[in-house]
């Protein structure tokens, strides 16, 4: 049987449903010798601010039981060099490219769009969930109306579609999601990283040297289920998943659950071909199951006691 | 590239330390001193990220390459509990390794503790030449036996915290008081922080040139993740390098550039 | 060197800072074949509520990537039930007693606290945090007018010291700590469990009947370090924190983050004998940093680059 | 208690089902047919919960119990591991064990798939009375040998899913047919709940009586979490029991109350 992983979103169709999540798969050049890029759906790359930024000292990653804490601080380029040096080098290959934005301001954010509109990538991740800079960005996503002002700005200032990225580190992520839905946002991505810390009992001090970090990985994965539901049942628009996903049976969850898409991005670390090996199984699950095309699944979970 | 790997011997080299032989050929022959491995140490995938161990030796005909590692915590701690004839899931070899130019004469080798393990590679690969090594360990117990330096004909200077084997105190005080710093062509220097410091200070001093292994947290070992970002005091300015791709090893004085 | 590692808290002196966590320890007669309950802190038992409780159907635990969730639904015998026959007995016991309750309304709280008020126990540990059951509890606890509401009322019924028990499913959790120590709290307890699902891909049905559950165990252990830390911060009552701790050093974590007291939950599953070795640890690291008492731990976290 | 015991043997009984002697002396002398262990698969604490493993033979003098289990997923994969040396935390023994009654005559244990394992220990124990075994594979190559029941000079009835050993259909179809479930003196029953409602049901209306023993997902196996809830009908009204420490063995009309 052929079989269809295909996904669309926004008008923008994937080859499959796996994209590589922001800030964990660079802009592509260093995985691209482990796996054919040609393979994924998509990726985001590296979280963007309008200048340059130097991102926090180290230690900017901890290991923490099935999972880990970074605190990296969106080191990154700046928007101009992302266009000027890595877009090229990344059109050469099939999979759709997601411009990861973050701003300390409304205003960053909507030069950034107006910029990325002009270039040549395909979707813009609106990042209004990192936990490690001190200023802007998640402080927009902790609450509806900062999502909602984040949003309806960056709608206005490009024709990309627009994908806002939300933080679970709230007490009602459908809040959030419908706040971007009402902004204009034609998807929304989830999870992005749930704050934390580790303490060395040796020298009473944090690990990190930022103190905080995000925490990534399978140890995430439960709560990034739920809040995909959750999500799913709030919102009309569609959802990428993600949150500690390693294999396709991890990242079927997501998807029944109500995801359209799924990013892997911890995992990369331990398998540099994950994400190819995602996209693989779920393949191997459409065939098994009989299943032609990947839409059917998206939101079929079924609850028990109903 | 990622490879599954035999593990071929597995060798307490003293206390806590290990000397592992790992079958992978095509890291064998790639390998140059300085690289690195970056090293699943956990079989049911207990831990989730990899740990990065230099490669000390490799030996392109067999087929095998060498890494030795101390017991530190969780991940070397199950990767001493691997037998030969399991398999090992290794990327690598990772980062640019030591640059070494044929015309150098003499050169010095300075390593503390585990650090000295990356440096035996390059005394092996290094040739017929005049080499100095100076050894800091924190007692004689850490010793470890380094069959390139040892069999090299090296002049070997070693250094124990306490005193129990060689000079008591750092060897980078005999770095100074033996040797003339500026003398050697190059001196490549691999060990905690502040040793790795000073002895470039001293060589700076001196008017010569230096080259240092970083060390720092690792995600990704491959230059996608930024978390082993370094910051680097070159002639174009300040930039960010990572410790994974960039370097390991970076010119002495650009990351201690602050160094009298 | 002798050490003290007796904590006070509102006036209840604990040997040890080491506290069995509600719902994993029962009333303590299981685990009192595997330890000597004198050997503990205190415990706080299962969640009561006014009434007796069947709790919710089974499968009520799953196994995720070092957690597990739960959702048991606060089955017990009723606070009726617990005085008759379960104080008595744990009584002979010299570990402090807290009776960790849960109600449907306001009412219940006020109730159960009247009724305890004039039970031989030391504490009570007002649950607001329960993911697991369809009304009350944690819907009290998501916000800080909720948790202010029903602290007051306990605190209004009972001159039993009131510890209240803070969900991390917030987006700010010192603002309900502080809104705890308003309504009159002597202390809080963090955390309780962050609400996740797990999918059987091939049922595509949660594993729990309950469809969600409550995440505990290592996996959380960051999040809850930082909610500590943050709280400790925000408030003046001790804190006494829980989230995945397995050992001394866990344990420690949260002390020098800012706890005074810690609880030892999921890992009771793993070894029986955990709460034991960690009160052992504990001592053990005092003597080994040459430390008298434990209080000066508490909260003594130096933070990177300040 | 929990002990660190130690694997003695290890045996692949047939495709995915392993015996394991285990030496621990308090529970080989303790064990009754019917209870269980609590076992930790994972030597680095990589899985944080116990399994549960019925104990299904015990040799209090040799100070060895056995355990037999199928590889259902990652927990039971690790356990599969395991090696002779090697050392194993299990706690146990837990939950109350089939009742047995020193008058009883004649009885029957119905068991499918891995169900069959704690039966065996039954039959072991349960001494020179007259016994039908009627035991449930899906194919034949499932089948596995129980020394207990092979031993014991039973009446075994034996059926399959697909008919490639014994009868092909469920084995609640053989113990309907080939016999009156009413003429033991107890029926056993353990197996995937349907089979057991069925039987149960079947003794019921032969005006029989029998035990079951169920199964429920454990936290902390020994009673003090509830999560192992299970739903009894007794003459003082619905009780919520648990299987890990009330049970694992109920009153068959209890748990199942409903049956016709
Ligand atoms: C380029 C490079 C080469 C190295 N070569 C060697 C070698 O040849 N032999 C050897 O024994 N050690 C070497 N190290 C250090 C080695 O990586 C650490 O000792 C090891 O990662 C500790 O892991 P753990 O799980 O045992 O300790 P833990 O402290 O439990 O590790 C927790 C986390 O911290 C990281 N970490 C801890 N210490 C270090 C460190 N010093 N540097 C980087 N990350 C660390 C771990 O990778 C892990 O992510 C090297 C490090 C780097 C960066
Ligand atoms: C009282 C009792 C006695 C048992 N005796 C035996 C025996 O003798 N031999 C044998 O092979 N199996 C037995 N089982 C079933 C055995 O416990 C499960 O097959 C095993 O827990 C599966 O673990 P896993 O990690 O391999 O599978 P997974 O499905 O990965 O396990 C995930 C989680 O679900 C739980 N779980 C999965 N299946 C079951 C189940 N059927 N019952 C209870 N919990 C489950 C696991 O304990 C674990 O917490 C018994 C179960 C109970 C309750
Ligand atoms: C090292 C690291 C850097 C990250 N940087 C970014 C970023 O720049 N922008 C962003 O939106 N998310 C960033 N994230 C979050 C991930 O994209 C993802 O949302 C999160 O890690 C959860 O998925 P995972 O468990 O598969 O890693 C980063 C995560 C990690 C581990
Ligand atoms: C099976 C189970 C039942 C629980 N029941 C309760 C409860 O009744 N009342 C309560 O306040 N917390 C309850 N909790 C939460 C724990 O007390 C604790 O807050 C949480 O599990 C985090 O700690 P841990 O990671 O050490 O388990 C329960 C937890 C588990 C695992
Ligand atoms: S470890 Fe990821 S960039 Fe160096
Ligand atoms: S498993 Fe905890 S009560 Fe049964």
């Amino acid at each position: 049987m052929h079989v269809n992983t295909g996904v669309s979103i926004a008008g923008v169709r994937l080859a499959n449903p796996v994209i590589a999540a922001s800030g964990t798969y660079g802009f592509g050049r260093e995985y691209g010798e482990y796996v054919d890029l040609n393979k994924l759906g998509g990726i985001s790359v590296k979280g963007l601010t309008l200048e340059p930024r130097a991102g926090n000292r180290t230690p900017r990653i901890a290991e923490t039981p099935a999972g880990m804490l970074n605190s990296v601080g969106l080191q990154n380029p700046g928007v101009e060099a992302f266009i000027r040096d890595e877009i090229p080098w990344l059109r050469k290959y099939s999979l759709k490219i997601m411009a990861n934005i973050a701003g300390n301001s409304v205003a960053d954010y909507i030069q950034m769009a107006e910029r990325l509109d002009e270039a040549d990538i395909d979707m813009i991740e609106v990042n209004v969930s990192c936990p490690n800079v001190r200023q802007g960005c998640i402080s927009f996503g902790s609450t509806p109306a900062g999502v909602a002002e984040v949003t309806l700005a960056v709608r206005k200032a490009t024709k990309k579609p627009v994908v806002v990225k939300l933080t679970p580190n709230v007490s009602d992520i459908s809040s959030t999601a419908m706040a971007a839905e009402a902004g204009g946002a034609d998807a929304v991505s989830l999870i992005n990283t749930i704050t934390g810390m580790v303490i060395d009992v040796n020298t009473r001090r944090p690990l990190l040297y930022n103190n905080t970090g995000g925490l990534s990985g399978p140890a995430i994965r439960p709560v990034a289920v739920r809040m995909v539901h959750e999500v799913y049942k709030a919102v009309g628009i569609p959802i990428i998943g993600m949150g500690g996903i390693t294999s396709a049976e991890d990242a079927l969850q997501f998807i029944i659950a109500g995801a359209s898409a799924v990013m892997v991005g911890t995992w990369n670390f331990n398998n540099p071909r994950a994400c190819i090996e995602v996209a693989d199984g779920i393949e191997c699950y459409l065939k098994e199951n009989g299943m032609q095309c990947i839409g059917r699944l998206t939101g079929c979970l079924e609850l028990n006691g109903e | 590239m990622n490879e599954n790997a035999r593990v071929v011997s597995m060798e307490n080299l003293c206390k806590n330390s290990f000397l592992m032989r790992i079958e992978e050929k095509r890291i064998a022959s790639l390998a140059r001193p300085g690289q690195f491995v970056n090293v699943l140490c956990s079989r049911d995938n207990k831990l989730l990220l990899r740990r990065p161990i230099s490669i000390m030796d490799a030996d392109a005909s067999g087929g095998t390459f060498d890494i030795a590692f101390e017991v530190r915590g969780e991940g070397t701690r199950l990767l001493s509990g691997f037998r030969p004839g399991d398999m090992l899931d290794v990327m690598g070899p990772l980062g640019n390794g030591f640059e070494f130019n044929e015309s150098y004469r003499r050169i010095a080798v300075v390593g503390g503790g585990i650090g000295i393990y990356p440096l035996n590679f390059l005394v092996k690969r290094s040739g017929d030449i005049e080499i100095d090594v100076f050894m800091g360990y924190r007692c004689s117990d850490a010793v470890m036996p380094c069959r390139g330096i040892e069999e090299g004909g090296c002049n070997v200077y070693l250094s124990t915290d306490d005193g129990s084997a060689g000079h008591r105190g750092f060897i980078t005080e005999v770095f100074e008081k033996n040797n003339a710093p500026g003398k050697y062509d190059m001196v490549y220097i691999c060990g905690p922080v502040q040793m790795a410091e000073r002895a470039a200070g001293l060589v700076r001093r001196a008017g010569g040139r230096c080259q240092v292994s970083m060390e720092e947290r690792m995600g990704c070992g491959i230059g996608a993740c930024l978390v082993c970002s370094c910051e680097v005091k070159t002639k174009d300015g300040t930039l960010r390098k990572t410790v994974c791709k960039d370097g390991p090893v970076f010119d002495g004085f650009e990351v201690f550039p602050e160094v009298e």
